[in-house]
C-alpha cells in the first residue's frame, strides 16, 4: 500500500468495494495504473466506503476507483460521495466500474444510476484498464494537475 | 488454541453447536434427530451421494449449473427451470455474498430490498435467513440433488441450516474457502470452522446419512497451475476424511490446454486415492469436479459458447464426474436463468456427443500427470514435514512460509509470490515458483517450456505476459501473444 | 461420344465456350483476355490460392460461411457483415439452387420476386443472371478472397462468368456435383462438362492465373463413410489435374467421432499427394477442407453451438486447411446473417483457443488412418481396372456396378445399395457394403465394429440403427441408441 | 416406384418438390411409411406439380406429400392444388413440410401461407415421421378410409 504522496504522481486509491473478494483485477488495475505513472494506494478487496475515504485522506489522492464484480454494487455504492463530502474531499474523482448490479440489465440505465449516484465515471465489465487510465489523464488535464 | 489434525471431540462439538445456532434466531430451527429422519425419507434420486456414485461407475459426466437468488418463491423457480428446460443433472443453490461474511443482517436488508424492488438485490439465496423449513421446500420442490455452493470462510451455521434443510451436498473448505473469500482471516480459524463442518458431516455420516462434501477446486479461477490446487484439495479431503467424511468430490478449473486439463483430473483422483489410503482413509469415496474456464469470457455470447463446449469437451475427455457449467451472459455479470439453461444445455449436447468417445492415453499426457503428481507431492510432503506430521499445523505453516501459495489471491495470510503463465501450447506453467518446494528439474522443466514460448515471442518471460494470458481468452485466444 | 481422362483439346474447348456463353445473355459480357488482366490487377489478399498456402504452411485453420442471397447490394452487404461482424477468414457465394439447375428463367423471376417482395426468395445468388459485371463488384467489396459454391451439374456457364467476374476458388465436381445433386443426369456427361470448368481453369492457370478448384466433399452429407468421400475426393483431383488445374481443395463432411475425423483429413492429404504423385501431378498442391456437420441440428440454439463448437474443434484437431462453418439456425432453415456471424464467431473462438495445442498422433488413430487408406485405395484400383486405366470411364462404370456408391444419394445413376451406421464409439462404419470392393478383412473389421454395438445395445444391427443414427445429432447424442 | 394400389392399404405419393434434391428424409419418410402400413409411391426429389398430379391419380393415392428443404417452397407449391383440382382429383390430402421458406420466420405466418394455398397439413422442419403419420391416419379415418 502507498504512503503519503511524496513525488509529483497523482496518487489513485483503488479498491474492491463490500463483501467482495475478487482480487485478479485489482491486482492488474495496480500495474496497469503504476506502469502509467501514478500512485497507487491498493487497498484491496472487501474495502468499506469509510476506508475508501480514510485511504483518499491519508495519501491526498486525486481519485478513488471502485471497482465491484459481484453484483451488490448498486447497495454498496450509495452514498460514497456524500460521505466524501462530509471529509472535506467532495470534488475527488470517483469512478466505478465491473458487473455493477444483478443480471443482464440495460447499460446506459445501470451508467445512469451510478452518474446519479454522484460517480464521475462508470464502466462495463470488459472495459481495459488502458480505457479508464486515459480518461483519468483527460480529468486530470482538464483540472490542472496533469 | 493450537488446532490440530484430530477429530473433534463429540461432547466438545455439541457444546460448540450451540452457540453456533445461537448466531441468528432460525438456529433455533434445527433438531439434528429429526433432520436426521427426515433426510431418511428423501428419495433416492435426490441424493448427491447416490447420484454421484452411479455416474462414477458408468463413466458418464453429470451437469451442474450456479444458480441463487434472493427470494425462495424465486429461486424454487429457478431450480426447476434450470432442471427442466437446462436438463439440469444436479442443482445447486449458491450463496448470497453477505451471508458469506456472516453478515445476516446485511442479507436481511438485500431480502427486503428485493421484495421491494421486484428484483434480486442479493447475489445468491441468503439460506441462513430463510431456515430450515424454507431450505426443505427448495429440495423437495426438484428430483435431483442440490448442492450448496459458497464461499463462506466460516460457514458453520450456514451448514446447520441447510444440512438440517434437507441439502445432500456442501461445498467449501478451511484453506480454499479462504485464501481466495477473505482478505484477513486467519488460516487456523477456518480450518476450524471447516473441522467442525466435517465433523457435522461426519456426524450425520454416524446417523447413517450420506453426505457429500465438495473442496472448491479452482480457487482464484485465474491460471492456477493443477500442482497448487491439487494440494489445497487433498489437505481439505484428509482433513474432512479425519472429522469422518466419507464421500467427497474433489475440484479442478479448466486452463485450456486439452492435454493438461485431461492430465489434471486424472493425477486429481489418482492422487486424492493414494494420500487417503495412506492415511487409512480406504473407506472415502472420491468423485471428480471439473469447472468450466473460471477467468475473463468474451463478452461475445457466441464466442462464450465456444469457450463453455471447450470446457464441456474437456470435463467429458477427462471423465470428470460432474462439469459446473458457465454461460454465455458470464462477461455480463451474473446471467438470466434463460442465459444459465443455455449454457446446459451446449454442455449436454458436448457431454452427450463425446459420452461414447474415448481419449487415449498419450504419451504427452502422461508426462503431464507425472509432472503434476511429483509437484503436488513436493509440496505436500513439505507440508507434512514443516507440521511434524500434522496437516492443520503444517498447512498454517506452509502458508506462511509461501510454500502454499495461490495466485491473485486477496487473503493478506497468502505470500503472492507465484506467478502462473502460459507455455508455447497454452498450458499454464509457473512464472515465479515464489517458495514452492520444489525440486531444481521441475523448475528446470518450467523454465524451459516458458522460455520456448519467449522465443517464438521474441519477448521477456514477465508480468506483462501474465496480464495478456489473463485477458487472452476474453479476447478470442487462448495464448496471450504480444500485438 | 466416349469420354476419356484426357486434356481437352484447346481448340474444341475454344469452340464448346462459344456455345456456353451463348445459353444466357451475360454470356456476351465474358471476354477472356480481358479477364486475365482483371485478374492480374487482384490484390493478393484477395486471392484464394493465397491465402489457403499461406495458412497451410502455419497449421492455421481458416474460417468460412455459406451465404448467398438473390439481390446484389443484399449479398454484398451479406458478405460484409460476415466479414466484419462474423470475422471470417473467407467469404462463399453460394448459388442459388434454379441457377444450379441452370433454370435462368427461374432465376431471373426469383429477382424480380425478390424485388417485389423486398426478401431474397431465392436460396442464392444468381450469378449468372447478374453476370460478369456484378460479379466483379461483390469480389471488390470485400478485403477477402470470394469462392463460388453452389451444386450445379452443368456448370460450364457459372464457371465462365464467375471466374470472368473475377471469384478466385471454384467449387464442385463431375461426380461430387451429380449424384448428390441430381436425379437423373448421366455421371458419362457431368465429368465432361466439369471436364470443361477445369480446362477453363487450366486455361487461366496458363495464362498466369492462380484459382483455387473445390470438389465437394461432403456429398450426400449424412453418414457418408470416408472411403467413399474420399475416392470421389482423389477421382476429381486427378480429373481436374489433367485438365490443368494447379491448386485443390479436398473436403470432408465431419462425422462426430474425433478419431475418425482426424483420421480422415490426415489421410485425405496423404492419399491426394500419393495418388496425384503417382500420375505425375506432383507440381498440383492440396489444401483440406472441414465441413462442420452436415446432417441434422438440435432446433434448440444452444444446442446448436455445441454442434459447431464441436465441429471446429475436429477440423482444428485435424489441421484442415479451412473450415465450411454452419449457424445456430441450421434446423430452421437459411440462416439470418446475425446467425450465420454468430456460427463464425464461435468457430473462431475454438480455432484460436486450439491453434497452439496439437493432437498427438494415437494408436487407434494410425489404425483409423490405415483403414481408411486401404478402404479408398480398393475402391480406386477397381475403378481403373473397370476403366482399363481410363479413371473417366472407370468412374461410370464403377457407378453403374455399385463400385462406388454414395449412401442417400438422389441419383438415379447411384447403386444406392451402401448402408453407414455408427459403431459403439461413434465412428461411421458400413453396415451395407452393396458392390463395393472391399477385401474379407475390411468387411470383417466393420461388421466386427457394428456387431459390437449390436451387442451393447441388444438389438439387430439393421435399417432402424441408421435411422436412428441420422436423427441423433438433432436429437442431443452422437449415437442413435434405442430408447 | 410403387404401382398400382393392389391391396388394401392407403397409397400416399412422396416426393421432394421443385430443384430441391434433398433425399435423405425422403428415403427415411418412406421407410416409416411403409412401416406403418402404407403403399409408398417414392417419386424421389426433383418433383415438378406434374408428376405428383400424374403419380396420385396412377397409383389411386389417398395422400400426398411434399417436402421442401431448399427454402424456395413457397413458389414451387403455389397452384398444386388447383393442379389437383382441373386433373378431378381436387379433395386428395396434401400435406407439405420442411424449410418452407427462406430464412428463419414466424412459423404460424409460415402455416396459414400454406393452408390457404389450400394444404392439409403443414409442418415445420424437425417434425418426426410419426406425427405426420399419427395425423394422416386420423384424416383417413375421419373420411372413412382407415
Amino acid at each position: 500500500m502507498a504512503g503519503k504522496n511524496d513525488d509529483n504522481k497523482p496518487t489513485v486509491v483503488l479498491g474492491v468495494i463490500g463483501a467482495d473478494v475478487h482480487a485478479v483485477g485489482n491486482q492488474i488495475l495496480e500495474h496497469a495504473l503504476r506502469e502509467a505513472g501514478f500512485d497507487v494506494a491498493n487497498i484491496g478487496v472487501m474495502v468499506s466506503q469509510k476506508e475508501f475515504v480514510s485511504a483518499a485522506i491519508e495519501t491526498g489522492a486525486e481519485a478513488i476507483w471502485v471497482s465491484s464484480l459481484y453484483g451488490h454494487g448498486e447497495m454498496d455504492c450509495r452514498g460514497l460521495r456524500e460521505k466524501c463530502i462530509e471529509a472535506g474531499i467532495g470534488d475527488i474523482l470517483i469512478y466505478v466500474g465491473g458487473n455493477l448490479v444483478v443480471g443482464k440489465q440495460d447499460w446506459e440505465k445501470v451508467r445512469k444510476l451510478f452518474l446519479d449516484m454522484g460517480f464521475d465515471r462508470v464502466y462495463p465489465p470488459g472495459t481495459l484498464p488502458e480505457e479508464a487510465i486515459a480518461d483519468l489523464e483527460e480529468d486530470l488535464k482538464s483540472r490542472g494537475v496533469l | 488454541m493450537t488446532i490440530k489434525d484430530k477429530r473433534l471431540d463429540e461432547e466438545l462439538f455439541l457444546k460448540e453447536r450451540e452457540e453456533v445456532l445461537k448466531a441468528w434466531p432460525t438456529g433455533k430451527e434445527v433438531d439434528f434427530d429429526e433432520a436426521v429422519a427426515y433426510h431418511k425419507s428423501i428419495p433416492e434420486e435426490r441424493i448427491m451421494v447416490n447420484t454421484l456414485m452411479k455416474a462414477d461407475q458408468v463413466g458418464k459426466t453429470l451437469i451442474q449449473p450456479r444458480a441463487g437468488v434472493a427470494l425462495p418463491e424465486e429461486h424454487i423457480g429457478l431450480l426447476q427451470y434450470l432442471r427442466e428446460e437446462g436438463e439440469a443433472d444436479l442443482l445447486p443453490t449458491t450463496i448470497d455474498s453477505y451471508t458469506r461474511q456472516n453478515q445476516y443482517r446485511e442479507a436481511e436488508n438485500g431480502i427486503k430490498e428485493s421484495r421491494e424492488m421486484g428484483r434480486s438485490m442479493l447475489n445468491g439465496f441468503p439460506a441462513v435467513n430463510h431456515g430450515v423449513k424454507v431450505c426443505r421446500q427448495v429440495n423437495e420442490a426438484v428430483n435431483v440433488p442440490v448442492q450448496v455452493r459458497h464461499g463462506t470462510p466460516d460457514a458453520r451455521l450456514l451448514a446447520e441450516i441447510t444440512l438440517a434443510g434437507g441439502f445432500t451436498d456442501f461445498e467449501g473448505g478451511g484453506i480454499s474457502y479462504n485464501i481466495p473469500y477473505a482478505k484477513s482471516v486467519a488460516i487456523e480459524d477456518t480450518i476450524r470452522y471447516w473441522q467442525y463442518v466435517d465433523r457435522l458431516v461426519g456426524y450425520y455420516q454416524e446417523h447413517g446419512v450420506n453426505i457429500n462434501r465438495e473442496p472448491f477446486g479452482p480457487l482464484t479461477g485465474t491460471l492456477v497451475p493443477p500442482s497448487i490446487s491439487h494440494s489445497v484439495a487433498i489437505i481439505e479431503a484428509l482433513l474432512a476424511a479425519r472429522q469422518g467424511v466419507k464421500y467427497l468430490s474433489l475440484g479442478y478449473g479448466q486452463n485450456g490446454n486439452l492435454i493438461q486439463d485431461v492430465a489434471a483430473i486424472q493425477s486429481l483422483r489418482e492422487l486424492a486415492r493414494d494420500y487417503l489410503d495412506k492415511f487409512g482413509y480406504d473407506d472415502v469415496m472420491v468423485t471428480t469436479v471439473f469447472h468450466q474456464w473460471m477467468g475473463g469470457f468474451p463478452q461475445d455470447e457466441s464466442k462464450a459458447y465456444a469457450v463453455i463446449s471447450w470446457g464441456a469437451a474437456a470435463a467429458s475427455l477427462s471423465r470428470a464426474t460432474k462439469v459446473i457449467v458457465k454461460t454465455p451472459h458470464e462477461a455480463m455479470g451474473i446471467p438470466t436463468k434463460e442465459a444459465n439453461a443455455a449454457g446446459l444445455k451446449t454442455t449436454k449436447q458436448i457431454v452427450n456427443m463425446l459420452q461414447d468417445q474415448g481419449l487415449e492415453q498419450t504419451h504427452n499426457m502422461d508426462e503431464e500427470k507425472e509432472m503434476i503428481i511429483r509437484e503436488t507431492e513436493q509440496i505436500l510432503n513439505r507440508v507434512l514435514e514443516l507440521g511434524d506430521g500434522d496437516l492443520v499445523q503444517g498447512t498454517v505453516r506452509a502458508f506462511s512460509a509461501g510454500v502454499m501459495d495461490i495466485p491473485f489471491a486477496p487473503s493478506k495470510h497468502n505470500a503472492g509470490q507465484v506467478l502462473p503463465a502460459r507455455d508455447n501450447q497454452g498450458a499454464v506453467r509457473y512464472l515465479n515458483f515464489g517458495n514452492l518446494p520444489f525440486s531444481h528439474d521441475v523448475k528446470e522443466y518450467h523454465r524451459e517450456k516458458l522460455s520456448e514460448r519467449g522465443q517464438v515471442e521474441d519477448r521477456e518471460v514477465d508480468f506483462q505476459m501474465v496480464i495478456d494470458d489473463i485477458y487472452a481468452i476474453g479476447k478470442g485466444m487462448l495464448v496471450g501473444r504480444p500485438r
